[in-house]
């Protein structure tokens, strides 16, 4: 179904439940979705599984979030920062669940679940602690891990224009992981700097088409 | 819904347009469809523009429009049937990894395929003919049978010869395993269910009879 | 390596070895590397692997190759059209292999092999004759098949601009396989309608990065 | 190529500046380039605009320039240790999994790594310390180490404490096995073969005194 313009950010994450699994877009600040993620925490749900690159800094976004106790497990690729107290110190608590997944096979595992994909041999991480308890086998003498796709059930990213159909564009390197978790959850939320009528990108610059797309909420940058 | 006659009986069967006509009418506004090739892409024909339906061709697009005619012919952009059509505003291209991506990854909500046979389990044929010197060419049959979250097939109920094509068992090689949804034909529209096959509309033809001709118990009341 | 602007075709597809696995882009007529198709033919390498959405239409390009006896086998998803004579005759006669693939395993093996992926499991096929000897495996309920990466000796792609890094941008469906391909090969080979200077291609808009491309020569488009 | 001393014994060991200035002279004109995070992002400043050397950001572009300063800096636009960087001329933006792709895929030349400690078989620990108590956190490490098809581990030949960090085996978790193809530090540069650990350069030290430090046995002459 197509896209809808939602009226502000709390709008956009209306319903999310309980027990999901969310994905959150961004590699440090460039493309992360602040608006949403402040609206997630207004709008209550608990128990989350948080899927993201890193797993918050500072006070605000997703370590408010965390902060909060809404968080039941992350999976993420680098959760240690200078500046990832909150996350460090709900971890040496024991109440939070860690799952480190190489940024790599993160980014794939995702793919793997927007594109019908049952599971992949990998050859990152085989030999190393981060594949222990995996299923591996060597292919063409190169050892691979076999992993499964991590889908979500709401995805929130960060793009700079949308259209009318919920075509997306990103900016530079804002764009990391927006376009593969748009395609891996359920309801994909996406906030904007601007929405410009349909048929004002062009067709050959699309970068998420607007099948993925649920709901859009033009926000102001902060950056 | 229960089960409807659209036409009286003996009014006979539908022309491909009419199936046609039928499945445009079907599909919900806002959906993201992909015709296949060959006759299930009538339907474009009888979707309004105002129904927004976002059509998807396997070879790299959606919003597709409607064929290209005269200068509007650009050999750079044809549907799945290599027939050149045009670009609707909103349009976006992308490439077959991505484009098979997005239909293995059920994002399609409806495709519609034609077939040789469907079997009551949903079992569709629609690649080969099994024949010893036919040379096998699939194409994107087997992705569209089993990517799109509903799949519509369009067909004639009955082959040439006279034998059905919804049957108990497909004797043809398979393109998908119980991944037909409902099936559109000249004589009815039936739903495939997990309680055997409902009949939800009739063309011409009264359900027990049609039951005869093909050899199958038919459910009749209310689909899933 | 960054790409190497190439004088003319024959120039281009220098080197092809025989035994070569030649992966050919295009659907059709749309991206169909038509002019290093017939250099290819002039080259002369033999006892070759074609792997391309089609087998060849009419007498020219592909079915020109064919007619020539310089494949050995042919990787697919669609060879039968009503102008593939040539292939028809070939593999009636027994003298072309036949592999059928899936269009949608076709493109995800191709950048299967592109992305370091060992073998993935596609629900694509699975309980259907080309799923046969392969193996399978049920996950999350589903049967899929468990497919592996096809790798290019050489890739024949069309795009429809190249900059001086080899940065490639396509036009409308003519698109379709030449990004998978050039990920895939060890020597990618692109025709272009034009050529221009680096730095004129929008970095937000380049389909196939730089890094992908081997050789690029300007055609006459005959389209 | 034989083992050549390029400064005098006793000249003392390389800066961090050298090492990198070093590397930076090895790399191939047109060369596709990653420099991880940290330290090995010194070879860049040592690369000069007409070595035609590539950089990619695993966070999703190819040809990354200089850091950015003032005015320049951008949000969007930053490295993978999350610097503002800038855009060179014939740049590309691609989203993290066409990155990874990329780099799994073994389609960059050369990636330059840190490390706690590489072994002479040339698996390398750069990701971990094993303490007990320490959050493991793992980003590209993993990536980089198999992804390039040569891997340059730039670091000090000892740790603080004086123990080698190319060993015989790592003690600490390990990020790739057998992944290195050569060691670049203050002391010597080596190449890790099929035969064992050959000794390229050193510096301010002789072959024999740094096998008796390492406690491992060093292959001088042509490497492979």
């Amino acid at each position: 179904m197509t896209a809808r313009l939602c009226a502000d950010a709390d709008d956009a994450v209306a319903g999310v439940r309980d027990g999901s699994t969310v994905l959150v877009g961004g590699f440090g600040m460039a493309g992360m979705p602040v608006a949403l993620i402040d609206a997630l925490i207004r709008q209550g749900a608990k128990d989350l599984t948080v899927v993201s690159n890193n797993a918050g800094n500072g006070d605000t976004g997703l370590a408010a979030l965390l902060a909060e106790g809404r968080v039941r497990k992350v999976i993420c690729s680098f959760p240690r920062q200078a500046d990832s107290w909150v996350f460090d110190g709900l971890y040496r608590a024991g109440k939070v669940e860690l799952e480190v997944v190489p940024q790599g096979t993160l980014a794939e595992r995702l793919r793997a679940a927007g594109a019908g994909i049952g599971a992949f041999f990998c050859p990152t991480g085989a030999g190393t602690l981060l594949a222990e308890g995996k299923e591996t086998r060597e292919i063409n003498g190169r050892l691979h891990v076999l992993e499964y796709p991590i889908n979500g059930d709401v995805a929130l990213i960060s793009a700079h224009r949308a259209d009318g159909m919920g075509n997306l564009v990103y900016r530079k390197t804002a764009r990391n992981f927006g376009p593969v978790m748009a395609t891996a959850a359920t309801t994909v939320v996406v906030q904007v700097r601007e929405t410009v009528e349909t048929g004002a990108i062009d067709p050959e610059t699309v970068v998420t088409p607007g099948i993925y797309v649920d709901r859009v909420v033009k926000v102001a940058d902060h950056a | 819904m229960s089960h409807t006659s659209s036409r009286a009986p003996g009014q006979g069967p539908l022309s491909k347009h009419d199936i046609a006509a039928l499945i445009a009418r079907d599909i919900p506004h806002g959906s993201y469809v992909n015709l296949g090739i060959g006759q299930p892409t009538l339907v474009a024909d009888h979707l309004s523009p105002t129904a927004g339906v976002v059509l998807h061709t396997e070879n790299g697009m959606l919003n597709m429009g409607p064929a290209a005619h005269g200068d509007e012919i650009d050999p750079d952009l044809t549907n799945a049937g290599k027939v050149p059509v045009t670009e609707l505003p909103g349009a976006a291209y992308f490439h077959h990894a991505d484009s098979f991506a997005m239909m293995r990854g059920g994002h399609l909500d409806i495709c519609v395929l034609g077939a040789f046979q469907v079997s009551a389990r949903g079992d569709l044929a629609n690649w080969h003919t099994g024949a010893p010197d036919a040379i096998p060419a699939v194409g994107g049959a087997m992705d569209l049978a089993i990517g799109a979250k509903q799949v519509f097939v369009m067909m004639d109920l009955f082959a040439r010869d006279g034998t059905p094509k919804l049957v108990s068992e497909c004797s043809y090689p398979l393109t998908g395993l119980a991944c037909v949804n409902r099936v559109y034909t000249d004589l009815a529209v039936f739903d495939i269910t997990e309680h055997g096959v409902s009949v939800r509309q009739t063309f011409g033809i009264e359900v027990h009879d049609l039951a005869d001709r093909l050899g199958l118990p038919l459910l009749t009341g209310s689909p899933r």
